[in-house]
């Protein structure tokens, strides 16, 4: 017992190594078991959400949780490399600013209230239906207009294209809403 | 309003070129400068910050400033003052001094072996992790080397004072000589470097005003500490002692010396010994432990016996204050020291001194 | 470039390790121009003059690519006698319509091509659409048919009159107007001339700084002429690259959230010119040549995938269920009627308009005419919160008291929490993986349309009107995983894919796509990312070779370089071994080489064209690299498609301080102000009251409007606070001090930032007066952990003729030293900087 | 296992800050401080407990027709600091606890379970990396990437920094490599170009070179650094000389006195 911890006293290893306390011999067990937080989890590959670069990331994750998301030394665009904003990839998907509820905000309301996500589908599904109903114009002089404009939609150039996709099938194709647009000009 | 215009067909003005020269020249002048000399002249929107050769790094200090808070001077006191203080007990005790201040000298010593310990912890990050101090001994490391100094000065004198306590309450015993007179001479062998290790531990750094002194400043802090020690034996009653009379006088002596030194050079890296906050505090602790003690102790030497004694008693004063003031001082100096950014980039000091506190 | 695309710029930093040269094109100094060979201080705005001069000084001294501009451009093509030119008109294409402020196009058709008076709008021409849904080709049909002169030599062939056309455009006149010296003029045009030929390439990077221009996209015409005439497309080292801002914006234009397109680039049928039937609609649409020639294979296998086996011949395959385009449906367009309350609902997804967008105030205050306003972020972003948190309600223009809107904040999912793909600045689709789920109840777009759908179908279900045909026929089925029953994306990947019918197997290539309602494909040049089950390319990460083949899934067919068969001879050889990319395989008898040939794999270069005849790829022949193209060339001259002319020229930004030096004409005719109340623009040219030209730009350290960089501190620590850059002389002449506030005021808005004094920024002599530019990132808004002034708002709603953007690089200012007012007091500021007359210096 | 080093080539740095966050990402470091500095596009200001990658700005007078990047100009220059990982190592030298110590790498590591914050480190550092965590209490700088070394991982500044500016690898091979990239840069005309790895001083050269244009004190770098330990030998004279005095002044002082009392 007294062995034990006389031998892991850095100063008795100094004493029999001669060494100057500035190496190993002052490591400790954490110091000499150091691992990098990611090792042994599991990655899964990714793409950075910033720009249109399109970097390559590795996304490390344990137990469902993130741990560190860094480049992809594999993308022939990126080599592993991240600008600023791509390194900031891992702050933000976790910090604490990130909304995780759905806030409902009342006509002349002065606050947000949290309501539940699958009341909250609910209501826009029945907002969306109410207005489209009302203002959906099926002929214009006889012709064929099927649209309404009393609906718009905004948003796209930070999505996917699987997402880009639903919303004008969905929005355009079903519903007949012509105000959709995105970031891009093109 | 209208797009369409009639058709402009302009000559040119071309740009006065000894005109433009002329402005960049001020400009260039007033970014290097931060002021311009012509008259009427305003620098088009400098002063504003450069890098370069002569400005650095837009003047950002490339030192750190010491993260040390006041218990580090206060413990620079303490420990110099408790240090001589074991060696002038041990000294006195062996020459058969008067035993009030041996006695007295051995409680300076172990009050300090106390309080030192105490204030370096609480100057800690984590001061709980205190005895990770004693993981190692690195003699390349005045820290490290002051440390086991420390602990056993403080164990000696501790177990001095403590000996020495208990036989004076309970009668004389074979242990307790032995306790006293082994921790006596611990006590003396250790307080010799301890009461002056500060000096070492300041000095091998990179601050520039600590290293550029490191060979005077452990005989400067030893003297400071004398002053103390001796300031503070005779404000216990021991003012009749010639011999601390004569050790006080001498450390007044090197006091006066350092003063001297310091403001005979005019090295921009003493600057903060002489400007600002910490060279005010300088120039009063060395005042204090200088100049006031020798006059006060030299007057006291040719005056009848109730003035010598009240003039023993404020040296001894000023001893103990300049002593005090001079460790805050330095610290204080370290950190002036630290912002002088031309200092490390071994850039020439402009016109004016860079010490705004 | 290493400003906002700090990794792509990587393979820039290994080309000029390698000798290449760089030039960097900005009115300030920036990290780019830190690390290029040649720094070009252009006057915001000038581009086209600056352009013209490189394209001038290329035909005047003969610098152009001969071979290559003969074989694979228009330039032998012979332009129709009454065409007129702006040297002609001062500044006006012949057939300009003052009343309208429109062009009729029709005079700039080849000649020999028979007239376009196809009875509806001219197709690229309609008022309702936008410019997306571009013109076919040399206007549908027959565009083949013209007219050409090899030589190069008639007067009215496309050369000729491109000569003539940038006749004005010398080293004199930029020096002038750009305010860039001759000496540095002629340096970069040696420099960028002198890499081009069949040895070198030279390419153009370009971000929004060239396409926020009320001519934008004629500045990128001009880069494309340049281009052109060195040969410099579809070449190793060449092209035109737009360096594009989002992660998918590329993306969100090839499967659109635009209202004027469908996916792939195919039209939206607008009312009344394609109102009437399919065969119409297709009609108006289809080349007879090149790759557009299967324009109706490619828009009935996309109306499959959307209706399924509701879509039928007999219905035309429901075209009468897509919704018809009335006007200007662009963010734009529907906003200003969002702002005259002919709105009710609203969805923003991944998108910040209450910062990002121009005339910020105005934006926000027609988001208070809303019923409804659905956000989806993964922040309460600056629109979320417009209601209680902005610079309105803080003036007093808006209060929660007053306002109906309700406002839904759904929280998203983050990249890594979802499956999906993104399509980067080079058209490559790679796939994410989902990692680990989303906090909370966040939850990817695709889970959100999703259940929206689900829950509308429902509501749809019983109802039989007409307006609910296409909804009740929308195929909807995707399969969910148990896990928050989210949908399974790579099904709808394979939906983009297509299939054919009726077994269903995925399609390996738009070219299996057919015209009978036999395949569906939800966007046809995306087919091939998915051509086999379990076959997601999108998804594959085994690079190989030069281009990086293995990774991801470039459109169209994973080719790399588009038009690459412009990298070869005529004949099929490269044009020099160190640029060789794709050529004629004599011996095996197709194309091969380092990249995908976007040609025809088997047609051999000596195959004769056939362009008057003849019809599809085939009858471009086997020299013609331009596939989409009806001619199959590149083109100098745009005969049609564009709204404001065939050919870029100088027009002064929509509110400069300078005259346009070049025709009466000072602005793009065609560009539409949008002018109104809370819209006002200053005088032009040279408005006293704001004397200073005024650019916007990001910065590497921010994303945009700023809910992924503003609310993360490692971010927001690096760049902490609106500044604005200004020189060391306008910084003297507006009495600014360095690391002091300023306020800039343009007639729409007013914001305050802190000063920064710079030489990198420098006062222009433009005509022998000083110009002086006012620096502005525009990152900040209200919310996030740094907060700051919204640049935007300084911004007017305009748009481009073409693709209805905005003027953001280029506009004026006034700038006084110290902080603007706070409350309602800001806008009894704004308002007397607009009465002012002179301008007030110190 | 080989002993590596840094060779960050402000020649090649876009000054785009992706080590800066790169680093903190990986090592959990917080932010610095929001506040604007207006020295150029540096918010950060130097290295220190919370910053341990930092990259300067040092602007100069940009001239058109002359790119950053012109030998004949060096208009705008960015280079990436880091703890210099010195030979001889003040900060390493100074630690009373054996926190601090060398790796296998050859970098300086603080161990965080051991570090007391004494701060000592923090004034023996001839670079100011070394800093104390006031909220925390330990010291704290680059850690080398000491956790992803020990499995062969490229530290997480270098292995983000986009156009490769920083450089990670074995020493004496990046050594050449510096030497080699100085003398095709001085070919390209950029003759104000310089090697900043203090050999010749008593840190003894460092695990961090840097490859600079125009004068290193511009970034500051200080043109001597000395590791603190050179200033021993006269510190412990001193205080040898110190100790002796005042064991004979006390000494004389005692015995004269006890002789006049005639004892």
């Amino acid at each position: 017992m007294l062995n034990d911890l006389l031998s892991r006293w850095p100063l008795i290893r100094q004493l029999q190594t001669g060494a100057d306390g500035t190496g190993a011999e002052a490591m400790t067990e954490h110091t000499r078991n150091l691992r990098p937080k990611h090792y042994g989890a599991e990655v899964t590959r990714s793409i950075c959400p910033y720009c249109g670069v399109g970097c390559g990331q590795l996304v490390y994750h344990r137990d469902g949780k993130l741990i560190s998301i860094e480049g992809d030394p594999e993308s022939p665009i990126s080599r592993g490399h991240l600008c600023p904003k791509g390194a900031d990839t891992y702050e933000l998907h976790t910090h604490s600013g990130r909304q995780t509820k759905v806030k409902y905000r009342r006509p002349y309301s002065r606050r947000w209230e949290e309501i539940d996500l699958e009341s909250a589908m609910d209501m826009v599904a029945d907002r969306l239906w109410d207005t489209r109903d009302r203002t959906f114009q099926e002929t214009r002089h006889g012709a064929s207009l099927m649209q309404t404009k009393a609906i718009g939609h905004l948003g796209g150039a930070t999505l996917d294209n699987e997402e880009n996709y639903l919303i004008k099938k969905l929005f355009s194709a079903g519903l007949g809403m012509v105000c959709i647009s995105n970031q891009a000009r093109i | 309003m209208s797009d369409a215009k009639a058709r402009v067909v302009p000559v040119g003005r071309v740009p006065d070129s000894s005109a433009e020269q002329r402005l960049l020249e001020i400009r260039h002048e007033a970014e290097r400068r931060g002021e311009v000399k012509a008259i009427g002249i305003r620098p088009s929107g400098a002063p504003f910050p450069q890098a370069s050769p002569e400005t650095g790094y837009y003047g950002i200090p490339l030192l750190k400033q010491p993260s040390w808070t006041w218990e580090v001077p206060l413990y620079f006191f303490t420990g110099g003052a408790a240090g001589a203080a074991a060696v002038m007990g041990a000294i006195a005790d062996y020459t058969g001094a008067d035993r009030k201040l041996v006695r007295d000298a051995r409680w300076i010593a172990a009050a300090g072996a106390v309080i030192s310990p105490a204030l370096l912890v609480a100057d800690l990050g984590r001061p709980a992790r205190f005895l990770n101090m004693l993981r190692v001994f690195k003699p390349q490391s005045p820290m490290s080397v002051g440390v086991w100094t420390l602990l056993g000065f403080s164990g000696a004198a501790a177990a001095t004072a403590f000996a020495g306590f208990l036989a004076e309450r309970y009668g004389p015993s074979l242990p307790l000589r032995i306790v006293e007179n082994a921790g006596q001479a611990a006590s003396l062998a250790f307080g010799l470097p301890f009461s002056n290790y500060t000096g070492v531990l300041i000095g091998a750094t990179t601050i520039p005003v600590w290293n550029q002194n490191v060979g005077e400043l452990p005989i400067h802090f030893a003297a400071s500490g004398v002053g103390a020690a001796v300031g503070l034996l005779e404000l216990m009653g021991n003012d009749r002692s010639r011999a601390l009379q004569a050790l006080g006088m001498g450390a007044a002596l090197f006091e006066c010396l350092e003063g001297l030194r310091s403001e005979s050079s005019d090295h921009s890296h003493l600057d903060p010994l002489k400007h600002g906050l910490s060279g005010l505090m300088v120039r009063t602790g060395g005042v204090l432990s200088g100049p006031v003690p020798f006059l006060l102790r030299a007057a006291s030497l040719l005056g009848d016996k109730q003035r010598s004694h009240e003039f023993r008693r404020w040296a001894a004063m000023a001893s103990v204050a300049g002593s005090l003031v001079t460790r805050f001082a330095w610290v204080q100096a370290g950190h002036a020291s630290a912002r002088q950014w031309r200092e490390p980039l071994g850039i020439a000091q402009g016109e004016k001194p860079e010490l705004g506190e | 470039m290493a400003e906002n695309h700090p990794v792509g710029f990587q393979w820039v930093i290994a080309a000029r390790e390698r000798g290449a040269k760089i030039i960097h094109v900005d009115p300030r100094f920036n990290r780019t121009s830190a690390m290029a060979d040649i720094w070009v201080p252009l006057r915001a705005g000038s581009d086209i003059i600056f352009l013209g001069a490189l394209i001038h000084y290329v035909l005047e001294n003969k610098k152009e690519f001969r071979d290559y501009v003969v074989n694979y451009t228009n330039a032998s093509t012979i332009l129709r006698d009454d065409f007129r030119d702006t040297e002609d008109l001062d500044g006006l294409f012949s057939g300009w319509d003052a009343d309208k402020k429109k062009y009729d196009p029709e005079t700039w058709l080849y000649k020999g091509a028979p007239s376009k008076d196809s009875g509806g709008e001219k197709a690229g021409h309609s008022d309702a659409g936008g410019g997306h849904g571009k013109d076919r080709g040399g206007e549908a049909e027959d565009a083949g048919k013209f007219e050409a002169d090899p030589t190069l030599e008639h007067p009215r062939c496309v050369f000729q009159v491109l000569k003539r056309h940038f006749s004005r455009y010398t080293p004199q006149m930029v020096e002038r107007y750009c305010g860039v010296s001759k000496e540095v003029f002629l340096k970069t045009a040696e420099a960028f001339t002198s890499a081009s030929g069949p040895e070198k390439t030279a390419a153009i990077c370009y971000a929004v700084g060239w396409t926020q221009h009320s001519k934008g996209v004629q500045i990128i015409r001009a880069a494309a002429i340049l281009q052109l005439l060195l040969g410099n497309i579809g070449r190793p080292g060449g092209g035109i690259l737009a360096l594009r801002g989002h992660a998918s914006i590329q993306g969100s234009t090839d499967i659109p959230t635009l209202y004027d397109i469908l996916p792939g680039y195919l039209p939206m049928p607008v009312f009344e010119a394609d109102s009437h039937n399919l065969k119409d609609y297709i009609k108006k649409h289809k080349a007879r040549t090149g790759l557009w020639a299967n324009f109706d294979k490619y828009f009935i296998s996309l109306l499959k995938a959307y209706y399924g086996e509701a879509a039928n011949a007999e219905n035309e395959f429901g075209f009468n269920w897509l919704p018809r385009v009335t006007g200007d449906h662009s963010h734009f367009g529907y906003w200003l009627e969002m702002a005259e309350g002919k709105m009710e609902g609203l969805f923003v997804m991944g998108q910040n308009p209450a910062v990002g967008a121009p005339n910020g105030r105005l934006e926000r205050k027609a988001l208070a005419k809303l019923k409804w306003l659905v956000v989806r972020d993964m922040v309460e972003t600056e629109t979320a919160s417009f209601w209680y948190d902005s610079p309105e309600t803080e003036r007093g223009e808006l209060s929660p008291d007053d306002l109906a809107t309700e406002v839904f904040l759904f929280p998203a999912a983050g990249t890594a929490e979802k499956d999906g793909t993104f399509t980067n600045t080079q058209r490559l689709l790679q796939y994410r993986n989902q990692a680990v789920e989303p906090p909370g109840d966040a939850r990817s777009e695709t889970w959100f349309m999703y259940h929206l759908g689900r829950r509308l179908k429902e509501k749809a279900k019983n109802d039989t009107r007409p307006r609910n045909g296409g909804l009740n026929a929308l195929t909807w089925n995707y399969s969910t995983r148990v896990e928050h029953a989210e949908p399974d994306v790579e099904e709808v990947l394979q939906e983009i894919n297509g299939r054919s019918l009726p077994d269903g197997k995925l399609l390996e290539g738009f070219k299996a796509l057919k015209n009978d309602g036999s395949t569906t494909c939800g966007c046809w040049i995306y087919s091939g990312v998915f051509p086999r089950p379990g076959e997601n390319k999108a998804n594959k990460r085994e690079p190989k070779g030069y281009l990086g083949h293995g990774w991801g899934f470039a459109w169209p067919n994973d080719c790399r370089i588009i038009y690459n068969r412009a990298s070869a001879r005529p004949d099929g050889k490269p044009w020099s071994e160190r640029k060789k990319l794709v050529w004629w395989d004599v011996e095996k008898k197709h194309w091969t080489g380092l990249d995908t040939p976007d040609f025809e794999k088997t047609t051999p270069p000596d195959a004769k064209e056939n362009i008057h005849r003849g019809r599809g790829v085939e009858a471009l022949g086997g020299a013609k690299p331009f596939i989409l193209h009806p001619d199959g060339v590149g083109w100098l001259f745009v005969a049609s498609g564009l709204k404001d002319g065939p050919l870029p020229t100088h027009y002064e930004a929509l509110e400069s301080p300078v005259s346009n030096p070049l025709y009466a004409q000072q602005t793009d005719p065609a560009a539409d102000k949008k002018e109104r109340p809370g819209n006002e623009y200053a005088a032009s040219p040279a408005d006293p009251r704001f004397p200073y030209v005024l650019t916007t730009y990001r910065l590497t350290e921010h994303h945009t409007a700023g809910g992924m960089s503003r609310t993360l501190s490692h971010l927001a620590e690096l760049q902490p606070e609106l500044f604005t850059e200004v020189s060391p002389e306008l910084a003297a002449e507006a009495g600014l001090e360095h690391g002091d506030w300023a306020t800039i005021t343009t007639p729409r808005g007013i914001v305050e930032a802190r000063v920064m004094v710079t030489r990198r920024m420098r006062a222009m002599w433009v005509d022998g007066r000083r110009i002086h530019h006012v620096g502005l990132p525009y990152h900040w808004g209200y919310r996030g952990l740094v907060t700051g002034d919204i640049a935007n708002d300084l911004l007017s709603i305009s748009e481009e003729p073409n693709v209805r953007i905005m003027e953001a690089k280029a506009l004026v200012c006034n700038l006084t030293p110290g902080r603007r007012a706070c409350g309602a007091a800001a806008l009894t500021q704004l308002a007397a900087n607009m009465k002012r007359t002179s301008v007030s210096t110190k | 296992m080989s002993v590596t080093a840094f060779l960050t080539d402000s020649t090649l740095c876009i000054g785009c800050k992706a080590c800066e966050v790169a680093c903190k990402e990986w090592n959990g470091v917080g932010e610095d401080g929001l506040d604007w500095s207006g020295f150029s596009y540096d918010n950060t200001g130097s290295v220190g407990a919370s910053t341990w990658r930092h990259v300067k700005f040092v602007e100069q007078t940009p001239e058109p027709g002359f790119g950053g990047n012109a030998p004949e100009m060096n208009s705008w220059a960015f280079s990436s600091d880091v703890c210099k990982h010195c030979e001889n190592a003040g900060c390493l030298e100074a630690c009373p606890t054996g926190s601090i110590v060398r790796t296998e790498f050859g970098g300086v590591y603080v161990q965080p379970d051991i570090c007391n914050g004494c701060g000592y480190c923090v004034v023996s550092c001839p670079f100011g990396v070394v800093e104390r965590n006031e909220q925390d209490g330990r010291a704290f700088k680059c850690t080398f990437c000491y956790d992803r070394q020990k499995v062969g991982l490229v530290p997480a500044c270098a292995k983000a920094c986009p156009t490769e500016s920083i450089q990670f690898g074995e020493i004496g091979a990046l050594r050449r490599k510096a030497e080699e990239r100085l003398a095709e840069l001085r070919g390209r005309g950029m003759r104000d170009a310089t090697v900043y790895d203090p050999v010749d001083t008593s840190v003894g050269g460092s695990h961090a070179m840097f490859i600079v244009r125009g004068d290193p004190r511009t970034y500051n770098l200080p043109p001597k650094p000395e590791v603190p330990t050179i200033y021993l030998k006269k510190a412990w004279a001193s205080s040898a000389i110190a100790a002796a005095l005042l064991l004979g002044g006390t000494l004389v002082a005692f015995l004269a006195d006890g002789q006049r009392n005639g004892r």
